[in-house]
């Protein structure tokens, strides 16, 4: 099983008011600022974030040699048994493809190979869209709650929910270090481990959550719950005057129609926030009038013109 | 107006001016309605800003 | 009357600037380097030679300060690694003020404390807050008086084009 | 998405993810937008005694600040007024009957109390809009617009300026300027200025010429002395033309030597009049200059604020007006705000207590207290405090009372010793509670 990464450091520096604890995970900076006054409390929480980030990382990231996701992928069509851990996020996955009616589907990573978001103009011909799409399908997959079979050539990527599943676990390492409340900040996607106490919010610049343009002084107060962003108003392909959006339509293996450039939701979880936005952002057109329909809290950012 | 342009702060001494007590208008609504008030007892109104007014207030 | 700035420097300013490039420079370094110790740490400007700092004058009560603070924040997250150094220099007569400032706007970038306002005066700061872009040839590039969220692009630009020169 | 209907989603949603990170207590989620509207609300009452005028309005102005310093201000305020106000006619020995505004029906003053026309039970309705921008690093504009409107009375105003702001922002010129239209619509149409009274149901004296506009002009300077100190001066003219009487003012037509008023024969078997009032007259134009500085200053916490305002016209009206609030800061976050405000003026040159009967009429003449020579004082505490969410919440009580003295040589006969200005006392109760959202 692959080691701790080679720039795996953490570093911790006392900030105003607040312990910060920076380190690399899932390929973007992740943060934690403890309102704790004792030091070793919030090394001890800072120590317990970045080791469950690094776990959860090592175990489900595609880019690592060895972890079940690649055994998975290059079972070459063998059955593989999974942990409980990993069965739960499947099975989390399935409810997520069922809602989204095929939508969001984890097996969806190949249409990587002909589509790349740099803002040039090559988008790809529709023959070579439908030969990845011959290896995309959740229902090509044979799922048995315990043990999972995909056709060979088929990727699976559990990248879009790993994030969000860290950060909410994060939070609750942080909830059982110290009874101060941290704010756990992995790329934008945040979570809140206990109510604050000595200040009233945390406050969050939705600048910093990263995606599309907002109104650039929209600040939000967080003091209980998450916060999720998706959506990049970088990755996107210009040709002919039409923007193709990074958001791939599985079933059609092409960009989504008319979705913003990003959405911010706020809920309970991480996880939550992070599937209803990108749920959201499925619907193309649609995203407002679903986010909506949820009366969760949201902020739409605009596309950035390039 | 020349003695003017010595008196006054440096740019980072206006702590005490941007206090909401320091404002020359504090409660824009309490001045409002003061100057209503007074607009429809008195002969004379405003002078902080413009004269009260538009109502046939007696 | 309204009381700290919100636009960018006019033309004259900037020629001013490069008039007084020089001598602000041999004022300016030997100042930041003994900034009131009581900052969490003193700030000495030889220790980012070859970066690109970004000073820039704060106080709590200062309205447009506070919008500033995220996008320095997004500026420290975006540049930091190419060599952008962002030093926020606290001109607020009361401490606490401050602190209780950066409780709720909690900063990425470093702070100063120049109570005495030793700082403020070298860098002759006419309003608040006041920004001075510092190239990487410790030469002053720009100054921003006053912090306008519409203008963030440009100001963002400028970052860019000191941290491109090497 | 699936034709099931939304809601469920998020339903499924929690479930699922319920199971995934296996039931972690954590608090629902409390994110809260930057509150970028600022509510001001105001209850006040304010009552005159022996039954005169009171007034309970409800105020709300709120303030939406947008990017750079730009904001909207949006203002709405329902006043409800009953009460009766003196109509100008002198008090006598005798019952006087006065046929009301609208000229269908009448009310009677008993002998001996000053008349009192009570028909201004009304509600009126002020909204205001004023937005603000930066011009460039040192200018600020604004522009707004305001309208009200009651039974009898609509005003309809726009207004503009600009604030430019010198050296550091020590010194700040402003000029404003403010256009507005009022009309008056009177049952009836409004009385011909100077005609008398008339019986029940007569309506030959009315006209329907009842507009003013008013122009109003303020140039402002602002300048900061210390670091404690701020101080303006303000100079503003107003110039008002057209309608400028109040419709439902009367003054009462005198005897020379007695000073009572002169009788009246009402037509056969109708309601009205028994004695002779005429209706008053101003001039159709009134141009005001007024001067206005203002002090405030800081004492580590308490704050001094003083201003003094001097007016005069060309109705030959002069006032001073002096006005001191002391601030003082009351434990962690409440103050307490005592006020004291005199005012005094003289009275216009048409001003009258009676149209002497036989004589020449006056081109004009008004008996309206508001014209006379009076001294006002202003006596009131506020207390205010900051709640925890950061709402600010105030209680303010006042005594205003005016009163005034005519001249003896103005009194004739029986009206010396009789006849005297409507001194007036009045309660001022307002509740404010300002609020972010």
């Amino acid at each position: 099983m692959p080691g701790a990464g080679p720039q795996r450091k953490l570093e911790i520096s006392r900030e105003e008011g607040c312990w910060k604890a920076q380190f690399l995970a899932m390929g973007s900076p992740c943060e934690l600022l403890c309102d704790d006054d004792d030091e070793v409390a919030a090394r001890a929480a800072a120590q317990a974030v970045a080791t469950e980030s690094w776990r959860i990382e090592d175990k489900f990231s595609r880019y690592l040699r060895g972890n079940i996701i690649d055994r998975i992928n290059r079972a070459g069509g063998a059955r593989i048994d999974v942990d409980e851990e990993t069965a739960r996020l499947i099975d989390f996955a399935v409810t997520l493809y069922e809602l989204s009616d095929r939508r969001f589907d984890i097996t969806s990573g190949s249409l990587r190979r002909v589509w790349t978001f740099d803002g040039s103009a090559n988008v790809p011909k529709k023959a070579d869209v439908d030969a990845v799409l011959e290896r995309v399908g959740w229902h090509k997959v044979e799922w048995h709650g315990s043990a999972l079979r995909i056709p060979p050539g088929m990727e699976i990527d559990l990248g879009g929910i790993g994030k969000e599943y860290a950060v909410d676990r994060a939070a609750a390492m942080a909830r059982d270090q110290t009874t101060a409340s941290c704010l756990v900040n992995f790329g934008g996607d945040l979570a809140v481990s206990r109510e604050p106490s000595t200040r009233d919010a945390w406050s969050v610049g939705i600048e910093a959550l990263g995606g599309g343009a907002y109104a650039p002084d929209t600040i939000i107060r967080l003091s209980a719950g998450a916060l999720a962003t998706s959506g990049d108003a970088q990755r996107f392909l210009l040709k002919d005057g039409v923007r193709y959006s990074h958001i791939l339509d599985p079933r059609t293996g092409w960009p989504v129609q008319g979705a913003p450039a990003s959405i911010t939701v706020a809920a309970d979880t991480c996880v939550q926030a992070g599937m209803l936005s990108t749920l959201a952002m499925l619907q193309g057109e649609g995203a407002e009038a679903f986010l909506e329909a949820q009366g969760c809290q949201y902020w739409l950012g605009q596309a950035r013109c390039a | 107006m020349a003695g003017c342009s010595n008196m006054g702060v440096e740019s980072w001494d206006r702590d005490v001016l941007a206090k909401d007590e320091m404002q020359l208008i504090v409660d824009p609504l309490e001045a409002a309605t003061d100057d209503h008030i007074y607009f429809s007892k008195e002969a004379s109104s405003g002078g902080r800003s413009f004269g009260g007014g538009g109502c046939g207030c007696n | 009357m309204r009381l700290c700035e919100k636009g960018p420097s006019s033309n004259y300013a900037n020629l001013l600037m490069h008039v007084r490039r020089i001598l602000i420079l041999l004022l300016v370094l030997p100042a930041l380097s003994y900034v009131s110790a009581s900052a969490s740490d003193t700030l000495d400007l030889d220790e980012y030679s070859g970066k690109v700092v970004v000073v820039d004058f704060w106080a709590s009560w200062c309205v447009p300060c506070r919008r500033s603070f995220p996008w320095l924040n997004s500026m420290h997250d975006t540049y930091a690694d190419q060599g952008l150094v962002i030093v926020g220099v606290n001109l607020d007569n009361e401490e606490d003020a401050a602190r209780k400032f950066l409780e709720e706007y909690p900063p990425k970038f470093k702070i100063a404390f120049d109570s005495n306002k030793e700082m403020a005066r070298e860098f002759d700061v006419i309003a608040m807050p006041s920004s001075f872009v510092i190239g990487r040839d410790s030469a002053i590039v720009a100054t921003h008086h006053g912090f306008k969220v519409k203008r963030q692009d440009e100001y963002e630009a400028v970052i860019r084009k000191a941290l491109a020169e090497d | 998405m699936a034709q099931r209907d939304d809601k469920s989603v998020s339903a499924t949603l929690a479930a699922a993810t319920c199971a995934l990170l296996g039931g972690t207590a954590s608090a629902p989620v409390k994110a809260q937008e930057e509150p970028k509207w600022e509510f001001n609300t105001a209850l006040l009452y304010y009552g005159e005694d022996d039954d005169r005028v009171q007034d309970a309005s409800l105020s709300i102005l709120a303030i939406r600040d947008f990017l750079d310093e730009q904001s909207l201000a949006l203002g709405l305020s329902v006043d409800t007024l009953t009460g009766a106000t003196p109509s100008g006619a002198n008090r006598s020995n005798g019952a006087q009957t006065f046929t009301r505004p609208s000229g269908r029906g009448a009310y009677t003053t008993a002998a001996g109390d000053l008349p009192l026309d009570d028909t201004f039970r009304d509600t009126r309705v002020s909204l205001s809009a004023n937005w603000q921008q930066p011009l460039g690093r040192m200018n600020l504009v604004n522009v707004g617009a305001t309208a009200s409107r009651e039974y009898d009375y609509t005003h309809l105003g726009v207004n503009g300026g600009i604030a430019r702001d010198f050296n550091q922002r020590n010194t700040s010129v402003s000029a404003g300027i403010a256009i507005s239209r009022d009309t008056w619509d009177v049952v009836g149409g409004s009385p011909e200025p100077l005609s008398l009274m008339s019986d029940v149901g007569d309506l030959g004296n009315r006209t329907g010429e009842d507009s003013k506009d008013v122009i109003d002009v303020v140039l402002g300077v602002t300048q900061v002395i210390s670091r404690d100190l701020i101080t303006q001066f303000n100079y503003s003219y107003s110039d008002s033309s057209g309608y400028l009487n109040d419709p439902y003012k009367i003054v009462s037509v005198v005897d020379a030597t007695s000073g009572d008023t002169v009788p009246r024969q009402r037509g056969p078997g109708v309601e009205g009049p028994d004695y002779q009032y005429r209706f008053e007259s101003r001039p159709d134009n009134r141009a005001k200059h007024s001067l206005y500085g203002q002090a405030k200053y800081y004492m580590d916490g308490k704050v001094l604020d003083a201003s003094y305002r001097y007016m005069t016209d060309d109705w030959e009206i002069d006032s001073h007006t002096i006005d001191l609030r002391y601030r003082w800061p009351m434990g962690e976050n409440g103050y307490l705000e005592p006020h004291f405000r005199f005012y005094t003026q003289t009275e216009a040159e048409f001003y009258t207590i009676g149209i002497v009967d036989g004589e020449p009429l006056p081109s004009y003449a008004s008996a309206d207290y508001r014209l006379g020579d009076f001294d006002a004082t202003t006596i009131g505490l506020k207390y205010g405090w900051t709640t925890a969410g950061g709402s600010d919440l105030s209680v303010r009580v006042e005594l205003y009372s005016q009163d005034g003295d005519i001249p003896s040589d103005r009194l004739r006969g029986n009206q010396i010793g009789y006849v005297e200005y409507p001194d007036l006392d009045a309660l001022i109760v307002q509740f404010s509670y300002r609020f972010s959202r």
